[in-house]
C-alpha cells in the first residue's frame, strides 16, 4: 500500500475569468502534516472545496487512498473518511455543543435511519461526542446550545467535529483562527498527535503553527503551488518571504 | 393570425397587469425578506379607497391619490404596530401575523364599505378602445396600465440597484443589526420601504380594480399570483418579476385561447373543452413548478 | 487628554444568562486600548454593548459626552463609532463597491483611501461579497467601517484569517491611524503586536474587569494568569 | 424535557376532558368540534414533521389532506354504489372498512408526497413553499374539473365508514377513533424527532453544508419525513371526510394548506402539542365569536394578531415559559 | 306549537351579499307575519363545505331544528342535504339547486322553493331563439354549475355554437375570451358568470369595442351587482323568475317592506328567502312538524303568496314557474332590471323524470 493517501493532479476551476485554482498538483502522505499556505484569495479554501466535492473541479482528478472520487458528492466523500473544519464555523445552532458533535459522529458512523431510539440515550453516539469535546476543552459546555458559543467556543467546537468523524484524512481550513493564544497552543499538540491517526492537510495563516507543526509545506499563490519543502526550505525562500511573509529580511 | 397577434398582446398585457399587482410585494418580500399575505388586503384597500373617492368626488384622478395615500398610511402603521416586532423572530410567525391581518382587513372592509361591489369606473378619458396599427383594436385603460407598469418596474429597479436606498434595504435584508450598527436608521428605512410596497399595492388595486370587480376577497388570488410572479422571476429580482410577469401573462393567455382547440383536434369538442380549461387553470402551476426544478433559484435569483 | 469612551460596571445578559458582570473601561482621544481575555470571556459581549447591538443591564457607557445607554444603535455609529465585528458580517449578497456605500459618510476615508489601502478590494469592486476569500471579506470589513469615518474605530479579531503580510500591513494601518489621532479599541490575539501598538490594556475575565493599565505593564506573569500564555 | 412532556399530556388531555365533559353534560356537537380540533390537530402533527422538525414549510400539504379524503370518499363511494373502484390493472374493490381505507389513504397519499417530494426538494425556502403549493393547485384544479367525482361539487358518501365494535355515527366513539390515531401520530413524532434520525433531520433543516461534510445526504433525510408527513396528513384527510361523510375541491385548496399551517404555528411550531393547541384555540375562537358579531373573523384575526405579538413560540410557547416561572 | 328552523348560509367573505339578502328576505317574511313562534337559527357558514356540514350536524344534534334552509352555493348544498334529510329532517333550498338533487338523488323532505340550477339559463336559451340569435358564443366557468349552465342554455337553444369556452373559476381578466368572442363571428353571447367575474367580464366587455349582444341568467344582474357594473350593463337582457317590477299584491308589497327595512332595493335572493319563509309559513299554518307526512303535504301544496305570482312544486319538489326576461336600465341614480317578457311558461326542469321517491 502506497503512502499516499490524498492524491491531486492538475485541479483547475475558474470563476468566470478568475482562475481560483490553475493546475493544482499537490499529495498528503501518511503520517504527515502538510501545511498549505498562501495569501488571500489565493485558492485554499476552492481547493480545499474542490476535495470535498462542494465544488466540482474544471479539470484534473482527486484520488483517495488510490481510488479516483471525481464523481462522489460529498457526502459520500465523507464516508469515505475524508473530514473537513469550515473556515467559518458551520455549525448547528439550536443544537448543544453535545448534538452538534454527535452529529457527526453519526455521519461517520452510519445508521442514519433509525427511527425509534432516544439518541441522546444512545452511548453509542454520546460517549464518542463526550470524549471529543473534551479533546477539544468544551468539556464543561456540552449542554450550551452552540448559538451561545462565544466565537473561540465555536472554533473549538469545529474541531470537536473534525475530529468526531475519526477520518482517514483531515482537511482543516483555518483551524487556529479565533482561537485565542491559549487555544492555539493546546491545538498545536492535538494536531502534532493526531497526525499519528490520519494525516492532516492544513491550511493557516498562523505561522508560530505552521512552522513548529508541518512537515511539508506547499504554498499556493494565485491558484498556483510556487513551492513545496519542508519548513527550513519554505522559510528561506525569497519569494514566499516577499508575496506572503511579507518580511523584507 | 390576427387572433394570435391579439391573443399575444393579450397575454402581454397581462403579464403587466401581473406584474403592477406584485411589483409591491417584490419590495417587501424580495428585498425585504418579509413574507407579507396581507399584501392582497392592501391592494384591496386601494381598491377601496379608489372607489369611495371617485364615487364621492367624481375623480378618478383624486380616487388614485386616495388609494396611494390610504395603502401607505396603513402600510406604514401595520409595519410600526405588528411588523416590526417579528423581523427578529421566525418567518413563520410572520406568515400568522399577515394572515391575521388578512381577517382584520377584509372583515374591516365588509364593515365599512359593505358586503356587495363596489362601483368603481373608468375615468371617460380613459375609456373606450383605440385601433392599433394592423387594424387591431385595443382598450385604452389597458394601454394606460402597460405604460404605469412599465415605469413601476423601471422606477423600481432603479430605486433598488441604483439608489443608496436601496443598498442599504439590501444590505438591512442580508444583516439588520449590522446595518444599523454602521449608522442606518433601519427601522425607520423599514417603515419607509414597507409604506412604499403597500403604496405600490394600493395602486395596483385602483387601476386593475378599475376593470375588474372591487370587493371583498379580491385581494386574494392577487396574492398568490404575485408569489407565482415573484419566485418564478427569482426573489429579490425586479428584472425576474417584470420578466417573469410577462411569461407567465403569456403562458395562461396562450394557454387558455389555444389549448382547448388543440385537444378538440384529438378528441370531442366538449371533452376537449373540459380538459383544455383544467390544463389552462393549471398551467401556470405547471410552469413555475418547471423552472424552480430546472432553476431553484428562480429565473434571476442568486443562487444561495 | 479626554475621555472618549467610558465604561462602568456595566452588566449586561443574552436573554437569561447573564454574560456581562461588571465591565469598566475608557479610552481616550488618540488612544489604542486593548481589550484581552481568553475564549468566552466577554470580549465581543462588550463590544456588542458599546455599539448598542445588545442592551446593558446597569451600568454605565458615555461616549463623547452623551449617555449611550439607551440610544438605539445607529444613533451610537452616527456618534462616531466604527465597528469591524467578530466573524466579519460582510453584506453577502451585495458588491464590495455596495458594501462600502451602505455606510460612507463624508470625511476623510473615502472609496479612493480604503482602495489605496487594500489594492485587493479596489480590484473587486464589483464581485458580491459572498464569493470573496475570507481574507478579502476581512478586509472589506475594516474598509466598510472606515468608510463611515468614525472617531473611535472598534476591531474585534479584525486580523484574523489574513495573511501574514496582509496582517503587517493593517498593523502598520492602525499604528497610521492611531498617529492621525484616531481612537481605537482593539481585541486580538497577537500580544506581540498588539504590545507594539496599544497604549493601555484592559483584561476580562468571566465577563469582569479584572485587570487595567499600562500595555507596557502586562508582565508574562499577567499574560499567563489570565491569557493562558 | 419532563416539563415539556408534561405540557404535551396536558393539552392533549384537555381535549379528551372537554370531548368526554361534551358528552356527558349531552352537547354532541361539541363532541364534534371536538373531534374536527383532534382530526385537524392530526393533520397539524403530520405537518410538523416536515414544517418544524425538518424545515421544510410546505404550503401545499393540504393536497395530501385532500387525497387522503378523496381515496376514502372513492371508495366509501363505490361501496354505496357495489362498483368496482377500477379493473385495471387489477380490480379494486370499493370499502366501507376504515381499517382497510386507512392504510390505502396513507400509502396512496405517500406515493403522491414521494413524487411530488423529490421533485419540490430541489428547492429550498420560498421557493419550496412555492413549488409545494404549485403542486397543490394543480391537483385542485384537477379535482375541480374531475366530473366523476363531482368536480367543484364534491362527493356525498352520506354514512361514515365502518371500525368494527364502534358505532362511528355515535359522535363519542368517532372522537375516540380520532384521538386515539391522534395520540400514535404524537407519540410516533415525539420519538421519531428524538431518533437519530431526527438529529440528523434537525440538523439538515438548520445547516445543510454540515450534514453533508459529516456524510449524510440532506435529500433522504428530508423526502423521508416529508413522505412521513404526509402520510398522517394523509390519514387525517381520510378522517376528515369521514366525519364530514363528504369530499370536495375544497379539502385541497390553499386555505386548507394556510389553515393547517396556521394550527401548527399558533400552537408553536416544533412543538409536539402545537397542532392541538393550535387547532384548540382556533375552533374554539372560531365558536366564541361567530355570536358575536357578523364582522367576526375581524376580531379572530385582533386575537391571532395578538397572540403571535405576545406569545413568541405560540401558544405552547407561552405556556412553557409560565411553567417555568412556576 | 312553534318550529325550529337552522338557517346555514354565507355571511363573511367575498359571498356574503347573497346569505345576507336570503336572510334579510327570510327574516322579513316572519316579521310581517308576525310569526312568533318560529325561531331561526342563523348560523355562517363561511362558503366552506366542511362548515356547513359541521353546523347542519350541530343543528340536528344540539338544537334540534326541524327544518334546514339558507345554503346559497350547490357545493355546499350537496355537502349537507343528502345527509341532512336521510336523518328526517325538512330542508328548504333558498337558492341552489344542483340537478343531482332534482333528479336521482332527490328526496321527499327536500323541496327548492328557487329554480332547478339549469332553468334560467333554460330561459336564456328560449329567448336566444325568440330574439331570433342564430350564432351563440358560450362562456361559464369550468365547475359542475358552469357546465350545467351551457347544457341548460343548450337544451332550449336552437341555433349554432360559434364557440363554448370554459374559464377558470375565480378568473378575473377576460382578455382572452373577449379575443375569442371578437373572432368568432357570433351574434350574441351567452354568459355565466357569478359574482366578481361577472362584474370584471361586463366591464371589459365594454372597453373592449366588441358590441355582439349579451344574454345572461340573473346572478349576473342582481341589484347588488349592477351597481358595481355601471353604465357597462345597461340594455343588457338576461333571465329571471322573479323581478321587482313583478306585478302581483304580494310582490308589490314584499318590495315596499323590504326598502322600508332595509333601505335598499331587495335582490332576487331577497324574493327566494322570502318565498321560503312565506312556504313555511303556509305549512305550518296547516300541520305539525312533528307529523311528518302532513307537514310534507303542506309543503307540497306550496299554498302561499308568492312574490313570482303563480307557483307550484313539480314532481321533484322543484319549482314549475315562468321565467322572464329582464333588461337593464338606469332609473335615476340606481341601476336596475325591467320586465321586457316571459322567456318560458310554467318551466319546470330536465330531471324531474329520474326523480322516483
Ligand atoms: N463563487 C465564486 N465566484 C467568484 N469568485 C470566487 C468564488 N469563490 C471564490 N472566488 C474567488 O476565488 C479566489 C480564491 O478564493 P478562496 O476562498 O479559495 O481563497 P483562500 O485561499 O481560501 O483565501 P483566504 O486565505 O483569504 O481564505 C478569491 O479571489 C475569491 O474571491
Ligand atoms: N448569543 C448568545 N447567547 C447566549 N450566550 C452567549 C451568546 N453569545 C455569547 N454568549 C456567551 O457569553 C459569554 C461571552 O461571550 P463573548 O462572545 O463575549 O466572548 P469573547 O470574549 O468574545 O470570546 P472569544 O474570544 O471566543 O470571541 C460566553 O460565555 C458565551 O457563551
Ligand atoms: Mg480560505
Ligand atoms: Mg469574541
Amino acid at each position: 500500500m502506497s503512502d499516499v493517501i490524498l492524491d491531486i493532479r492538475g485541479l483547475e476551476k475558474s470563476f468566470g475569468a478568475l482562475k481560483a485554482t490553475d493546475g493544482v498538483t499537490l499529495d498528503l502522505r501518511r503520517g504527515e502534516i502538510h501545511a498549505l499556505i498562501g495569501p488571500n484569495g489565493a485558492g485554499k479554501s476552492t481547493l480545499i472545496k474542490q476535495i470535498t466535492g462542494e465544488i466540482r473541479q474544471d479539470a484534473g482528478t482527486v484520488s483517495f487512498e488510490g481510488q479516483a472520487i471525481d464523481a462522489l458528492d460529498p457526502a459520500a466523500r465523507a464516508r469515505l473518511g475524508l473530514a473537513r473544519s469550515f473556515q467559518v464555523s458551520s455549525i448547528v445552532p439550536e443544537f448543544t455543543a453535545l448534538e452538534n458533535t454527535m452529529l457527526a459522529v453519526l455521519g461517520a458512523g452510519g445508521g442514519v435511519f433509525r427511527f425509534l431510539r432516544p439518541a441522546l440515550a444512545d452511548r453509542g453516539l454520546t460517549d464518542p461526542a463526550r470524549f471529543h469535546l473534551e479533546q477539544a476543552g468544551l468539556a464543561l459546555r456540552e449542554r450550551v446550545p452552540a448559538s451561545a458559543l462565544s466565537h473561540g467556543e465555536r472554533r473549538r467546537l469545529e474541531i470537536a467535529m473534525a475530529l468526531a468523524m475519526r477520518p482517514r484524512a483531515f482537511l482543516l481550513d483555518e483551524p487556529m483562527a479565533g482561537m485565542g493564544a491559549e487555544g492555539a497552543k493546546d491545538l498545536t499538540v492535538i494536531l502534532s498527535d493526531l497526525r499519528g491517526e490520519a494525516p492532516i492537510l492544513l491550511v493557516e495563516h498562523d505561522m508560530d503553527a505552521v512552522f513548529a507543526l508541518a512537515d511539508r509545506i506547499s504554498v499556493l499563490v494565485y491558484g498556483r503551488i510556487i513551492a513545496t519543502g519542508s519548513v527550513e526550505e519554505i522559510r528561506a525562500n525569497p519569494e514566499v518571504r516577499r508575496t506572503y511573509l511579507g518580511e523584507d529580511a | 393570425m390576427m387572433l394570435l397577434s391579439e391573443q399575444v398582446l393579450n397575454g402581454l398585457q397581462y403579464g403587466m397587469t401581473l406584474f403592477l399587482m406584485a411589483a409591491g410585494l417584490t419590495l417587501v418580500f424580495g428585498v425585504m425578506g418579509l413574507i407579507n399575505l396581507a399584501h392582497g388586503s392592501l391592494y384591496m384597500l386601494g381598491a377601496f379607497a379608489c372607489a369611495w373617492v371617485a364615487g364621492a368626488t367624481g375623480s378618478f384622478a383624486l380616487g388614485l391619490i386616495a388609494s396611494l395615500s390610504a395603502a401607505a398610511a396603513a402600510g406604514a402603521l401595520v409595519e410600526v404596530v405588528v411588523i416590526r416586532r417579528l423581523y427578529a423572530r421566525d418567518h413563520l410567525e410572520q406568515v400568522l401575523a399577515t394572515f391575521a391581518l388578512i381577517l382584520v382587513f377584509s372583515e374591516g372592509a365588509r364593515w365599512v364599505f359593505g358586503s356587495f361591489p363596489l362601483y368603481l369606473t373608468l375615468p371617460s378619458a380613459l375609456s373606450g378602445a383605440v385601433m392599433l396599427p394592423g387594424g387591431l383594436q385595443y382598450p385604452l385603460f389597458r394601454l394606460a396600465i402597460i405604460g404605469v407598469g412599465v415605469a413601476v418596474a423601471v422606477g423600481l429597479w432603479l430605486l433598488i440597484s441604483r439608489t443608496r436606498l436601496g443598498i442599504r434595504i439590501r444590505a438591512g435584508e442580508a444583516d439588520r443589526e449590522m446595518v444599523a450598527a454602521l449608522g442606518v436608521d433601519i427601522a425607520r428605512l423599514y417603515t419607509a420601504v414597507f409604506a412604499l410596497g403597500a403604496a405600490l399595492a394600493g395602486l395596483a388595486g385602483a387601476l386593475v380594480g378599475t376593470i375588474q370587480s372591487v370587493q371583498v376577497g379580491m385581494g386574494e388570488p392577487v396574492l398568490i399570483l404575485a408569489f407565482v410572479v415573484i419566485v418564478i422571476g427569482g426573489i429579490g429580482s425586479i428584472k425576474g418579476a417584470f420578466v417573469a410577469a410577462l411569461l407567465v401573462g403569456l403562458t395562461d393567455a396562450l394557454g387558455k385561447a389555444l389549448l382547448p382547440s388543440l385537444f378538440a383536434r384529438v378528441m370531442e369538442v366538449s371533452a376537449a373543452n373540459g380538459i383544455g380549461t383544467a390544463l389552462g387553470s393549471m398551467l401556470i402551476y405547471i410552469l413555475m413548478a418547471g423552472v424552480l426544478i430546472w432553476r431553484p433559484q428562480g429565473l434571476y435569483g442568486a443562487r444561495a | 487628554m479626554s475621555r472618549l469612551l467610558e465604561l462602568e460596571a456595566v452588566t449586561a445578559a443574552y436573554g437569561p444568562v447573564q454574560a456581562l458582570f461588571g465591565v469598566g473601561l475608557g479610552v481616550d482621544e488618540a488612544e489604542v486600548v486593548a481589550l484581552m481575555g481568553r475564549n468566552g470571556m466577554g470580549k465581543t459581549t462588550t463590544v456588542r454593548t458599546i455599539c448598542r447591538m445588545m442592551p446593558a443591564t446597569g451600568g454605565r457607557i458615555v461616549f463623547a459626552g452623551v449617555d449611550l445607554l439607551r440610544l438605539p444603535s445607529h444613533r451610537a455609529a452616527q456618534l462616531g463609532i466604527g465597528l469591524v465585528p467578530e466573524g466579519r458580517r460582510t453584506f453577502a449578497p451585495l458588491t464590495v463597491a455596495e458594501n462600502l456605500a451602505v455606510a460612507a459618510r463624508p470625511g476623510a476615508w473615502d472609496l479612493g483611501r480604503v482602495t489605496a489601502l487594500f489594492p485587493r478590494l479596489g480590484e473587486r469592486l464589483g464581485q458580491t461579497a459572498r464569493t470573496l476569500s475570507g481574507g478579502e471579506q476581512q478586509m472589506l470589513a475594516i474598509a466598510r467601517a472606515l468608510m463611515t469615518n468614525p472617531r473611535l474605530l472598534i476591531l474585534d479579531e479584525a486580523t484574523e484569517g489574513l495573511a501574514p503580510s496582509v496582517r503587517h500591513e493593517i498593523w502598520a494601518a492602525i499604528r497610521a491611524l492611531k498617529q492621525q489621532g484616531l481612537s481605537i479599541l482593539l481585541i486580538d490575539k497577537s500580544l506581540k503586536e498588539i504590545s507594539a501598538v496599544a497604549d493601555r490594556a484592559v483584561i476580562l475575565e468571566r465577563g469582569e474587569t479584572v485587570w487595567s493599565g499600562a500595555m507596557a505593564d502586562v508582565t508574562t506573569q499577567i499574560a499567563d494568569r489570565h491569557l493562558g500564555v | 424535557m419532563g416539563r415539556d412532556a408534561a405540557l404535551n399530556t396536558a393539552v392533549f388531555a384537555a381535549l379528551v376532558a372537554v370531548a368526554f365533559g361534551a358528552h356527558v353534560y349531552g352537547a354532541p356537537y361539541v363532541v364534534t368540534l371536538a373531534t374536527k380540533a383532534a382530526i385537524l390537530a392530526l393533520a397539524g402533527v403530520g405537518l410538523n414533521l416536515a414544517l418544524g422538525y425538518g424545515g421544510m414549510v410546505s404550503f401545499g400539504h393540504a393536497v395530501f389532506f385532500g387525497i387522503g379524503g378523496y381515496v376514502t370518499g372513492i371508495f366509501a363511494s363505490h361501496a354505496a354504489a357495489g362498483t368496482p373502484v377500477t379493473t385495471f390493472p387489477f380490480t379494486i374493490a370499493g370499502s366501507a372498512e376504515m381499517l382497510g381505507i386507512w392504510p390505502m389513504a396513507m400509502v396512496v397519499t405517500a406515493l403522491a408526497a414521494v413524487v411530488i417530494g423529490a421533485l419540490s426538494l430541489r428547492t429550498t425556502g420560498v421557493y419550496f413553499i412555492m413549488v409545494t403549493l404549485a403542486f397543490a393547485q394543480m391537483v385542485y384544479y384537477f379535482a375541480i374539473s374531475w366530473r366523476a367525482y363531482g368536480g367543484e361539487d364534491g362527493l356525498s358518501f352520506y354514512v361514515r365508514n365502518s371500525f368494527p365494535g364502534l358505532n362511528t355515527f355515535a359522535p363519542l366513539q368517532f372522537f375516540a377513533i380520532s384521538a386515539v390515531l391522534l395520540a400514535m401520530a404524537m407519540a410516533f413524532s415525539a420519538l421519531v424527532t428524538r431518533s437519530r434520525f431526527g438529529l440528523a433531520l434537525q440538523a439538515a433543516r438548520a445547516n445543510r453544508q454540515r450534514v453533508m461534510a459529516s456524510g449524510i445526504r440532506p435529500f433522504a433525510l428530508q423526502l423521508t419525513a416529508f413522505v412521513l408527513s404526509a402520510a398522517i396528513v394523509g390519514l387525517a384527510g381520510a378522517l376528515y371526510a369521514d366525519l364530514n361523510r363528504f369530499v370536495s375541491p375544497a379539502m385541497l385548496s390553499w386555505h386548507m394548506s394556510g389553515e393547517i399551517m396556521v394550527f401548527v404555528i399558533l400552537g408553536g411550531v416544533g412543538r409536539l402539542a402545537g397542532p392541538v393547541a393550535g387547532a384548540g384555540v382556533f375552533i374554539l375562537l372560531e365558536q366564541l365569536l361567530g355570536g358575536v358579531s357578523e364582522y367576526w373573523q375581524a376580531l379572530l384575526g385582533l386575537l391571532l394578531l395578538a397572540i403571535v405579538l405576545y406569545a413568541p413560540g405560540g401558544i405552547l410557547g407561552l405556556l412553557a415559559r409560565g411553567m417555568r416561572r412556576v | 306549537e312553534g318550529i325550529k328552523v337552522g338557517m346555514i348560509t354565507t355571511l363573511s367573505g367575498g359571498g356574503a351579499g347573497l346569505g345576507i339578502d336570503v336572510r334579510d328576505g327570510f327574516n322579513l317574511a316572519l316579521k310581517r307575519a308576525g310569526a312568533t313562534d318560529v325561531e331561526v337559527i342563523v348560523e355562517d357558514d363561511q362558503q366552506k363545505p366542511d362548515v356547513a356540514v359541521q353546523i347542519a350536524d350541530k343543528m340536528i344534534q344540539s338544537d334540534q331544528v326541524d327544518v334546514l334552509t339558507g345554503i346559497i352555493w350547490s357545493n355546499l348544498a350537496m355537502a349537507v342535504v343528502p345527509a341532512a334529510v336521510a336523518q328526517g329532517k325538512f330542508y328548504l333550498s333558498p337558492n341552489a339547486g344542483p340537478s343531482a338533487l332534482a333528479g336521482a338523488g332527490c328526496n321527499q323532505n327536500y323541496f327548492n322553493v328557487a329554480w332547478q340550477n339549469d332553468n334560467l339559463h333554460e330561459a336564456a336559451g328560449a329567448y336566444a331563439n325568440s330574439a331570433g340569435y342564430k350564432n351563440s358564443f358560450m362562456l361559464a366557468p369550468n365547475y359542475p354549475a358552469g357546465t350545467d349552465a351551457i347544457t341548460g342554455y343548450k337544451r332550449f337553444y336552437e341555433g349554432a355554437a360559434a364557440g363554448e369556452v370554459y374559464t377558470q373559476l375565480g378568473q378575473t381578466d377576460y382578455a382572452v375570451e373577449i379575443g375569442q368572442i371578437r373572432a368568432s363571428g357570433a351574434d350574441s353571447v351567452f354568459f355565466f358568470l357569478p359574482g366578481g367575474m361577472g362584474i370584471a367580464f361586463m366591464k371589459q366587455y365594454a372597453e373592449s369595442g366588441v358590441d355582439i349582444p349579451l344574454i345572461g341568467p340573473a346572478f349576473s344582474f342582481d341589484q347588488n351587482i349592477l351597481q358595481a357594473v355601471g353604465d357597462a350593463a345597461l340594455g343588457v337582457r338576461n333571465t329571471s323568475q322573479w323581478n321587482k317590477d313583478l306585478d302581483n299584491e304580494a310582490n308589490t308589497a314584499f318590495v315596499e317592506a323590504f326598502q322600508a327595512e332595509y333601505g335598499r332595493l331587495p335582490s332576487l335572493y331577497a324574493s327566494q328567502g322570502y318565498d321560503t319563509a312565506n312556504l313555511l309559513l303556509s305549512a305550518k299554518a296547516k300541520a305539525d312538524v312533528a307529523d311528518q307526512d302532513a307537514f310534507r303535504a303542506a309543503l307540497e301544496a306550496a299554498d302561499f303568496a308568492s312574490t313570482r305570482g303563480e307557483f307550484r312544486f313539480g314532481p321533484n319538489h322543484h319549482p314549475i314557474q315562468d321565467i322572464y326576461v329582464r333588461e337593464v336600465v338606469k332609473e335615476g341614480d340606481i341601476y336596475t332590471n325591467k320586465l321586457v317578457g316571459v322567456a318560458l311558461e310554467d318551466r319546470g326542469d330536465a330531471y324531474a323524470e329520474e326523480c322516483k321517491m
